[in-house]
């Protein structure tokens, strides 16, 4: 639960020096993505941090994002914060389970009104309740009256923030993302399938640090982390511009680590950090590793065209339609090839022949 | 060959094509007007290295363009923190560990001396309690 | 809240096939109907042949007179510049090429962006100029209809649009690549019905041209 | 009997309308650069005169009965109908201002033979009765009379007779079976003589069988320049008949342009079938005699001479190495105009615009072009080949106060022709 004192308190309990708390603001600071000039700031904020209390709820979720953040560096640097936030209620990590748990929740809620964090992945089905509940409570009813006195929301992985996997076409469940249903309260959507693990944590640390939601785009997402295309930070920019690109996944081109644009690489569409903070602690990331960007911290990335085709190929079988309207043009033009032959051959049977005497206009 | 060959990268670096430098020269253009501002008007820089799109091989070219310089410090804070100078006078790179060994912070700072270097005045004040104790007990004995 | 890749979605799918339906058909249609109008069989003994002088028209049409062209050089610079920008920008850019290679089954190399970024360049300048001459020159004022205008914009936003999109001046990206593919959907869509249609049909003018001249012994 | 009417016209353009018409509208771009070839825009500045402009009645009727978007427009009323103001105002448009010089159809970008068009436009113009009076009055005399400048057989005759004791040559006359018919426009009966006898001149000496045709000497066709084809029919039956009845193997465009366009290239089009004898022009004539060495000629002028091409014959006829030939025999000073065979200016008064009494100050002024263009060379006499352009060319120097001898190509030869001497006697 939510206590009162300050993480400047916490850490100089556990004997961490102020050496030691300014490398773990630095640490933070990189984590967050902030500019390390911003590490004073970080800094004094801290100091004063107290410990929010979160609720994390998972709706129509395949468990990847929770995969995603346990399996980050830990313990480590965020183990610190996750040390200093009250988890109080994750029905995947916690040991609590069935009414204890749903206790433990409504507890949360009730001791922490209006200022607790409210963590959501998965998407909501509209259509069927039953598709997806917890408790025998529905993901939409548990989703509204959590959220009621939430002080702001995270809508961790794309499934929470757009609807994602399980609103793909033909979208079964009537499945919506979180600010589909919650319109009157802060919400980040940090997305990617699943996001990046210290993403998550940084922007966790973001609003423990300075107690307010960061910068966000215009799909709600925290600028810092999604401001900037995976493609303008690609370190495989340049083959594009050079028009250098690899044709199949084991050409020379491929090895050579030339860009993936030709191979389905979405990265020119998609926004998100994969290429500086890269994954699996800094190790690599799927362009470094050989493979195109899904798309998958963009809204419907599942519908928007084969992984393995380039982004300006159509959704739809080209050629497909083009054989199919060129059979349809040929038939249309042959009618319209009729119609005109035809006019033709009533005008020159309606010829009148001109003759001297008529070339005066007689009127 | 290819300049990317460094030590422990030759596997990913030799397949990277000549002249393709990423962000190894731009970085290194920053670091090189930092100094200009730092001998100028005195401000230091602070890059966060694990904010540069770096490719395969770039942070070793990088490390082995700034080089081995006079100084090399361990601070075991949190975990261990190395604060080496390059060979260009002024400009460090700074690597922080946590107790798991895993880096937490990478950075390259354009300055006269690391602030981490220094001794910190909550730490003296401490230390200066410390001190008197230590004193209080050498000079009455302990309790 | 999705709109951007609502959008970049059906730009890419539903709208794609409504205009390549459209366009495909459209042009079909249109050679047809142009084609069903026939040739009378000419009768006069001729002094040279059609086929060969009519196939080299096609290229020479290309080339202008050099005395015309002193008197009207903008027309020429302006059409030049234009010409081969938009057929720079159109075939030789790397990603239009996979939409060539996913509709044909082939493709060609496409060359540094950077060129294809010159050319694009090239080809908005040489719009701009025309429109500034279309609006200046009173001959062009004189035979201008409002389908001249329609067709200049149609042409001009696609190239405009893949501009910004492939500088990535507006964002998000998804807009802008929605709203660069709409913009040539609009253009395949009026295409077959305006006289865009001489992308097509000046093969047949150039020919027919060269072929009456040609049987005349006159190389034109 | 049938009338005008503005039906008619659409009807007679509906009928004109064929693939290359719909390709050329297709491809125009309105790139205006038409106006750029054409003298009456050059000369007189105004838009109007832009040669796609003058087309527009025929792409209205093209559009709205040839087009899948023009057909719906018309249906919802949407389409801008031909009506019988607008083509009584391009009458202007279509006669005063285009001598079907063809200039702009050989410098369209996109490959539009605009020339092409406007022949079949005027056949709308005519058909819908808005075709100008004098080009009316010239068909008209030469359906009823024989010639558009009312030449009689009989004025035909006296000029033989004249000619005849003048020069002691023998101008035959229905020779049956020989090699050449020759024609004669009625410029050449009336203004220039010189023509028939150097004709005779020259087929003396080079031993040519030929003969003139009592019921076939005009060579003109003021159907073509009025743009009738039933017209134009009715008068190269005639010569075609003429040429039949005589067992003629070729028959001899005489110096004039549109002559050579009317029986040349429309005569069979127009009677349906292929011509039983070859038609062709003096020049071409002239050279092959050249080549064959048949003539030669002598003290060859050392003033500079430049030739006008007249379009009919270079640009619409492809006779444009064989002048120049030509004028190498009668000159060592011979000097080409800048823009000159395919890409010559026209004199302006072709396509029946010299008939044309409403065009007569407008093409004073498209003069000038051609004006500039012979001073340019500094020639001291100009040559053509076309006694059309030869008499519009006289008026134009004349209303600019120019002194500069005019000459037919072919009594130039004459007057340099080698003769051998030998007692003069009759062929065969």
């Amino acid at each position: 639960m939510a206590e009162n004192s300050t993480l400047g308190d916490s850490l100089r309990r556990h004997g961490v020096s102020r050496r030691g708390f300014l490398k773990f603001c630095t640490a933070t600071a990189s984590l967050m993505a902030l500019p390390p000039s911003m590490v004073p700031a970080i800094a004094a904020a801290l100091e004063r941090a107290r410990r929010p209390s979160v609720i994390w709820l998972s709706f129509q979720e395949c468990t990847g994002c929770t995969e995603s953040l346990t399996r980050s560096h830990s313990p480590s640097v965020e183990s610190l914060i996750f040390d200093h936030i009250s988890l109080d209620y994750h029905h995947t990590l916690q040991a609590a389970a069935g009414e204890a748990a749903e206790a433990a929740r409504e507890a949360a809620m009730h001791e922490n009104k209006g200022n607790y964090i409210l963590v959501v992945d998965g998407s909501i089905p509209l259509g069927n309740p039953g598709y997806s509940t917890i408790a025998g409570i529905s993901n939409l009813q548990m989703l509204e009256e959590t959220a009621k006195d939430a002080a702001a929301i995270v809508a961790v992985g794309t499934c929470a923030a757009f609807g994602g996997l399980p609103q793909a076409n033909p979208n079964p469940t009537g499945a919506v993302s979180v600010s589909d249903i919650i319109k009157d309260k802060p919400i980040i959507n940090v997305s990617g399938c699943p996001p990046i693990p210290t993403v998550i944590t940084g922007v966790l640390a973001h609003f423990l640090t300075f107690g307010a939601i960061p910068e966000l785009d215009q799909y709600n997402r925290p600028k810092v982390f999604y401001g900037q295309s995976i493609h303008d930070r690609c370190y495989r920019r340049p083959f594009y511009d050079k028009g250098l690109f690899a044709e199949t996944f084991d050409d020379e081109g491929a090895k050579a680590g030339w860009c993936l644009y030709k191979l389905g690489c979405k990265g020119p569409m998609t926004y998100n950090a994969c290429a500086t903070t890269k994954w699996n602690q800094g190790t690599s990331w799927p362009v470094e590793s050989g493979h195109g960007c899904l798309g998958c911290s963009e809204p419907r990335f599942w519908d928007a065209g084969g992984f393995y085709n380039a982004l300006s190929v159509p959704i739809s079988d080209n050629s497909q339609t083009v054989a199919f309207a060129a059979a349809a043009g040929l038939v249309l033009g042959a009618a319209a090839a009729g119609l005109n032959y035809k006019t033709k051959d009533e005008a020159q049977k309606a010829h009148g022949t001109v003759t001297i005497d008529d070339l005066e206009k007689k009127s | 060959m290819s300049v990317f060959e460094q030590k422990g990268s030759e596997a990913v670096s030799n397949r990277v094509m000549p002249g393709m430098t990423h962000n190894t020269l731009p970085l290194l253009h920053e670091v090189r007007h930092a100094l200009e501002r730092l001998l100028r008007t005195g401000d230091s820089t602070i890059i966060d290295l694990r904010a540069i799109p770096f490719g395969p091989g770039d942070e070793e070219r990088l490390l082995s363009l700034l080089g081995e310089g006079e100084v090399v410090a361990t601070l075991d804070v949190l975990g261990r923190t190395t604060v080496r100078e390059s060979r260009f006078s002024g400009v460090w790179i700074v690597d922080h560990y946590n107790s798991e060994a895993e880096r937490i912070a990478f950075q390259l700072e354009v300055i006269e001396i690391p602030a981490l270097l220094r001794a910190q005045t909550e730490d003296m004040n401490q230390s200066l309690d410390a001190l008197d104790s230590v004193l209080n007990t050498e000079t009455h004995g302990p309790e | 809240m999705n709109e951007p890749m609502d959008f970049l979605i059906w730009t890419r799918g539903t709208a794609f096939d409504i205009a390549v339906t459209i366009f495909v058909i459209g042009v079909i249609l249109r050679l047809f109907e142009i084609l069903a109008l026939g040739r009378k069989q000419n009768l006069a003994e001729p002094k040279g042949s059609e086929f060969g002088p009519g196939m080299k028209t096609i290229l020479t049409r290309s080339i202008p007179d050099l005395g015309t062209f002193r008197r009207q050089p903008l027309t020429v610079v302006a059409g030049y510049m234009f010409h081969i920008g938009l057929l720079v920008s159109l075939i030789m850019f790397v990603p239009h090429i996979e939409l060539f290679r996913a509709t044909f089954g082939f493709s060609w190399p496409g060359l540094p962006t950077p060129i294809v970024d010159a050319a694009a360049v090239l080809a908005i300048v040489g719009l701009l100029a025309a429109l500034w001459h279309r609006i200046m020159n009173p001959v062009m004022r004189k035979i201008t209809t409002w389908e001249d205008w329609l067709v200049w914009t149609l042409t001009f936003l696609p190239i405009l649009t893949g501009y910004l999109a492939y500088h990535r001046m507006v964002n998000p990206y998804p807009v802008i690549l929605g709203l660069h593919i709409l913009s040539v959907e609009a253009l395949m869509i009026a295409f077959p019905f305006t006289k865009l249609m001489h992308t097509f049909t000046v093969f047949l003018s150039r020919w027919y041209n060269g072929a009456m001249s040609g049987r005349r012994g006159v190389e034109s | 009997m049938s009338e005008a009417t503005l039906e008619r016209g659409i009807n007679a353009l509906k009928e004109q309308i064929d693939a290359p018409v719909a390709a050329f509208f297709s491809s125009c771009v309105s790139c205006g650069m038409c106006a750029e070839a054409c003298l009456f825009y050059t000369e007189t500045g105004d838009p109007k005169y832009t040669p796609i402009y003058k087309l527009e009645p025929l792409r209205r009727v093209w559009e709205s009965e040839y087009t899948l978007v023009g057909k719906i427009k018309k249906v919802l009323g949407l389409n801008k109908p031909v009506t019988d103001e607008l083509l009584q105002e391009w009458q202007e448009l279509l006669y005063d201002s285009c001598t079907l010089c063809a200039r702009c159809s050989m410098i369209c970008p996109v490959g539009n033979d605009i020339v092409y068009m406007v022949r079949k436009a005027r056949e709308g113009m005519v058909a819908s009765g808005n075709s100008p009076e004098g080009v009316q009055g010239a068909a008209t005399r030469a359906v009823t009379i024989g010639s558009p400048m009312g030449v009689k057989l009989s004025a035909l005759e006296a000029q033989i007779r004249h000619i005849e004791a003048d020069s002691g040559l023998k101008i035959p006359m229905d020779v049956e079976g020989a090699d050449y018919l020759a024609l004669l426009s009625s410029m050449e009966i009336m203004n220039f003589p010189e023509y028939l006898e150097g004709l005779a001149k020259i087929f003396k000496q080079a031993g040519v069988s030929w003969t003139l045709c009592s019921t076939a000497f005009e060579a003109t066709n003021s159907g073509i320049q009025i743009g009738s084809s039933d017209i134009a029919r009715t008068l190269v039956q005639r010569i075609v008949d003429g040429a039949e009845r005589l067992k003629v193997k070729n028959v001899i465009s005489p110096e004039c342009g549109h002559a050579y366009t009317a029986i040349r290239w429309e005569g069979p089009n127009l009677i349906g079938r292929r011509l039983p004898f070859r038609v062709i022009h003096i020049l071409e004539l002239l050279d092959e005699l050249r080549a064959a060495g048949r003539i030669k000629t002598k003290d060859l002028e050392t003033d500079c001479y430049t030739f006008h091409d007249p379009c009919s014959i270079a640009r619409k006829g492809g006779i444009i190495e064989e002048p120049r030939r030509l004028m190498n025999m009668v000159t060592t000073n011979f000097v080409d105009m800048k823009e000159h065979g395919k890409m010559a200016w026209c004199c302006g008064g072709g396509g029946g615009v010299s008939s044309n009494e409403d065009a007569d100050s407008l093409r004073i002024k498209a003069f000038k072009r051609k004006r500039d263009q012979i001073a340019e060379t500094g020639a001291d006499v100009l040559v053509t080949a076309c006694a059309n352009c030869r008499l519009v060319i006289e008026e134009g120097l004349e209303e600019y106060r120019i002194e500069l001898p005019v000459v037919g190509l072919s009594e130039l030869i004459a007057d340099h022709l080698v003769v051998d001497e030998e007692p003069p006697e009759t062929p065969e």
